[in-house]
């Protein structure tokens, strides 16, 4: 494989918080704009996917440890059962928004839905950065 | 399996798809999401009802779904170990 | 009449054209796909309601597209990346065992 | 307990996640206690509800507080809950003989109980689209359990069964737009109501939506096209995981073939073709089980093709679709899936201790397993159905449902089925017991199988005759579920 070109690293590199940014805009915004968990989750491993392919795995794995991503995999899921557990401990049924809805259209306007967006956003962001170190990495 | 057998297959297949479905859907709201739409501002607060739908009303979907991605990632993490690393857990 | 509903079955039939025939296990896996986004396609266009617009408020209360569909296939979407991932994972590991992604050899050995 | 239905699914997912933080407490085993802590909390739970159930009441719980159309809910009725019972059961026995191996990580019980978690959805939501997503979660949860000792015929064979589940269940997504399009909602009652009509205007889509659950199903059941990912499924992957694929992911197969038929098709289909197209279709997969199991020398294999051939006489049963038939297909849903937990438990202690897959280089091993060889008699027995086991209890059902039925096709082929299954089963004793001595494969350390394997074959073995001289406590169990089917 041919030398990456410096243009692309020094891109990749001041491009990287942006693409980090534009993911979180979409997770937060996720009940008003298009958008939401899983698209703003992508975007979080394709920033990733992208250090890594332009980097070369070894400097990415040190700033994003394999082990590091998979427990965030892990402490999303619990929290996304937590919330459904915090649902059901003040009265209302599993899975409930139990939090008041704020004003509509502003981003702490739907309740627990922001926060649900957080934990798939991070959940999904990482288990894709997880897949894609492992393919990488895989020699026979 | 040889082209011609697939494709008469698949001829058989499109005649009976064809001949059931019927194909003018796109006049009437179902009673269902006329109702997402009247009240769906109202009970979720958000303003794009796709999320609404697929993180309040339908919730578990999602958290089974997170589940089904949460599981083929471990899937690929463990298969694709070099060699039998020992049973280290992440 | 061509609608969203029809190329969605058409697609799907490619897909099954595409495991029925094909023996390179990737090109299975590419077949399955596809026959997942020709399932994504019609259920989507069945909510489709004519001159309707995304289900998505701002201000003007517009005629809307029903939205149920819509959420139902976004977690359908993530499925079908879980299951692709998974199966792009065991043909890596069948092609280091066997050496071999043509079906018809996998089936001797 | 008013949460009851949704903690039994969700106290199994969260022990998932507690598992891999196990590994930061120091607590020895920590992963098996949870795993094990969460079964029993589900078990109890379940038992809390059986007085109403019994009753013939249903418990409904709405999620997120919506009510049934808009959100999604789930329902307790005598079938789940009948179906639930023996799925904790096996799926707490599978845990507790899985606990003496100790090569099984935290990931393995994690994926484990996701599975359990999966079938346990399954069982109780009330939402078709629903079913569809915890059907994925099984079928993903069982891809990674059979490559969990990454041997390449496991892995071959988890692709076969991926490749051939999903381009089944795609058909099965196709049957719910299809559904959605014409009633507009994702509610099984509330497509269930609207089926009759939908069946008048327009027979044609509901023969469509049939066949294509049909194949979705058929797959997941093991039913006769659909079979051939089985036998290579259940003998690469690990014991305990293989007991899973056949003791309860086939059976869950049966329950969602049962649900929906009988909910969706009740009245309109089942009684004219589609009770033929199942029973014939059961026929076949007897025969072709039984037949091909005869001539299979790998015990683990052999196992695989019996099951298939069980599933054949369940769908005979269900084909049949009387009160009596439907009774002897749920009690034999039961012990089949008791017997052959057991049995591959066996196989499983057998392989470990002696190395040796085939049958033909296992003779005279009697002497060396007295206890191991007794219970596999037992249970060989029961499968069977010779009267003191529960095997002969529900074969008697559904042969006095097909005399009843004066369906002389169904009688004939049972008949041939027993006599074949009592031809491969005892051909495996008579191996077992044969005088010639067993010669040890040269260089082979046998592995360390500590007290639990035993404990739990021996458990199984005992509970099948236990079943078998006291059928009247599982059958008033499975009085609401069959008014349910059979309003």
């Amino acid at each position: 494989m041919h030398r990456i070109s410096p243009i692309v690293k020094i891109f990749t590199r001041k491009l990287f918080p942006f693409i980090l940014l534009y993911g979180c805009y979409l997770i937060s915004h996720g009940h008003l704009t298009p958008g939401g968990g899983f698209q703003g989750g992508v975007i979080f491993g394709s920033a990733i996917i992208l250090l890594g392919l332009v980097e070369g795995v070894k400097l990415t794995e040190n700033r994003f440890k394999e082990d590091f991503l998979s427990l965030t995999k892990n402490i999303g899921m619990l929290i996304f059962i937590l919330l459904g557990f915090v649902g059901m401990f003040l009265g209302y049924s599993f899975l409930s928004d139990f939090l008041p809805r704020g004003e509509v259209g502003t981003v702490p306007s739907a309740g627990f839905i922001l926060f649900l967006n957080l934990t798939i956003g991070f959940m999904v962001g990482t288990g894709i950065a997880v897949i894609f170190y492992r393919t990488v990495r895989h020699e026979p | 399996m040889s082209r011609i057998l697939a494709i008469t297959i698949l001829l058989i297949l499109a005649f009976f798809f064809f001949s059931a479905v019927k194909l003018d859907y796109g006049h009437m709201h179902s009673a269902l999401s006329e109702y997402y739409i009247t009240h769906g501002v109202a009970e979720t607060g958000a303003l794009n009802m796709v999320t609404a739908i697929y993180l309040n009303y339908r919730v578990y979907d999602t958290l089974g779904e997170a589940t089904v991605f949460f599981a083929s990632a471990l899937g690929v993490f463990m298969l694709l170990r070099k060699g039998g690393e020992g049973e280290s857990d992440a | 009449m061509i609608n969203g509903i029809s190329i969605g079955i058409v697609i799907v039939l490619v897909g099954i054209y595409g495991i029925l025939t094909r023996r390179n296990i990737i090109k299975m896996v590419m077949s399955l796909y596809i026959m997942n986004s020709g399932v994504i396609l019609l259920f989507v266009s069945i909510g489709y309601i004519v001159g309707g617009q995304a289900a998505i408020f701002e201000n003007s209360k517009k005629l809307m597209v029903d939205p149920l569909p819509q959420a139902v296939m976004l977690t359908t979407l993530v499925i079908g990346l879980g299951i692709t991932a998974l199966a792009l994972a065991l043909a890596i590991k069948i092609y280091d065992e066997y050496k071999t992604l043509n079906t018809r050899k996998l089936l001797e050995k | 307990m008013a949460h009851a239905p949704i903690l039994i699914i969700v106290i199994p997912l969260l022990a998932v996640f507690l598992t891999h933080l196990t590994k930061y407490i120091r607590l020895r085993r920590g992963a098996e206690i949870v795993a094990v802590a969460s079964m029993l909390a589900s078990l109890i739970l379940l038992l809390s509800m059986g007085s109403t159930i019994i009753s013939g009441k249903a418990i409904q719980y709405d999620l997120g507080g919506w009510p049934a159309p808009i959100g999604i809910n789930l329902a307790v009725d005598g079938l789940s809950f009948f179906f639930a019972l023996f799925v904790l059961g096996i799926g707490l026995l599978i845990i507790v003989y899985s606990l003496g191996i100790y090569q099984y990580a935290r990931r393995y019980y994690s994926l484990l109980l996701i599975a359990l978690s999966g079938i346990l959805g399954i069982i109780l939501t009330r939402d078709i689209f629903n079913m569809y997503v915890f059907f994925e979660i099984l079928a993903v949860a069982s891809y990674v359990l059979i490559t969990y000792k990454r041997k390449p015929r496991a892995i071959k064979a988890s692709f076969k069964y991926l490749i051939m589940t999903e381009s089944a269940w795609v058909l099965f997504l196709l049957a719910i737009a299809i559904l959605y399009g014409l009633t507009g909602t994702l509610n099984m009652d509330s497509i269930a109501s609207q089926m009759s009509m939908i069946y008048q205007t327009n027979p044609q889509v509901v023969y469509l939506v049939f066949s294509m659950m049909m194949i979705a199903f058929g797959v997941k059941c093991g039913m006769f096209p659909l079979h051939t990912w089985i036998p290579e499924a259940h003998s690469q992957s690990p014991t305990p995981v293989s007991s899973l694929l056949s003791g309860l992911i086939l059976k869950v197969g049966l329950y969602a073939m049962l649900r929906v038929f009988f909910l969706f098709f009740g009245a309109t289909l089942l009684w004219q073709g589609a009770g033929q197209l199942i029973l014939y279709l059961g026929i076949i997969t007897l025969v072709l089980g039984a037949c091909l199991a005869l001539v299979q020398d790998e015990l683990k294999k052999l196992l695989a093709y019996s099951s298939i051939s069980q599933i054949g006489f369940i769908l005979v049963a269900i084909g049949l679709s009387t009160q009596l038939g439907l009774k002897g297909g749920l009690f034999h849903i039961v012990n089949h899936a008791l017997i052959k937990t057991a049995l591959f438990f066996c196989a499983g202690i057998i392989i470990s201790q002696t190395g040796f897959w085939k049958i033909s280089n296992m003779k005279g091993i009697w002497r060396q397993m007295p206890g191991v060889t007794f219970a596999f008699c037992i249970l060989s027995l029961a499968v069977i159905g010779i009267p003191p086991s529960n095997g002969f209890v529900s074969k008697m059902f559904i042969i006095q449902a097909a005399l009843t039925e004066m369906n002389y096709v169904a009688i004939i082929f049972i008949f041939a089925g027993i006599l074949l299954t009592a031809a491969y089963y005892f051909r495996i004793i008579q191996a077992f017991f044969s005088p010639e001595e067993f010669r040890h494969k040269p260089d082979f350390v046998p592995q360390p199988v500590g007290p639990f394997e035993h404990l739990s074959t021996y458990v199984v073995a005992f509970l099948c005759l236990l079943i078998g001289l006291f059928p009247g406590v599982v059958a008033n169990i499975m009085q609401p579920a069959l008014k349910v089917l059979l309003p």
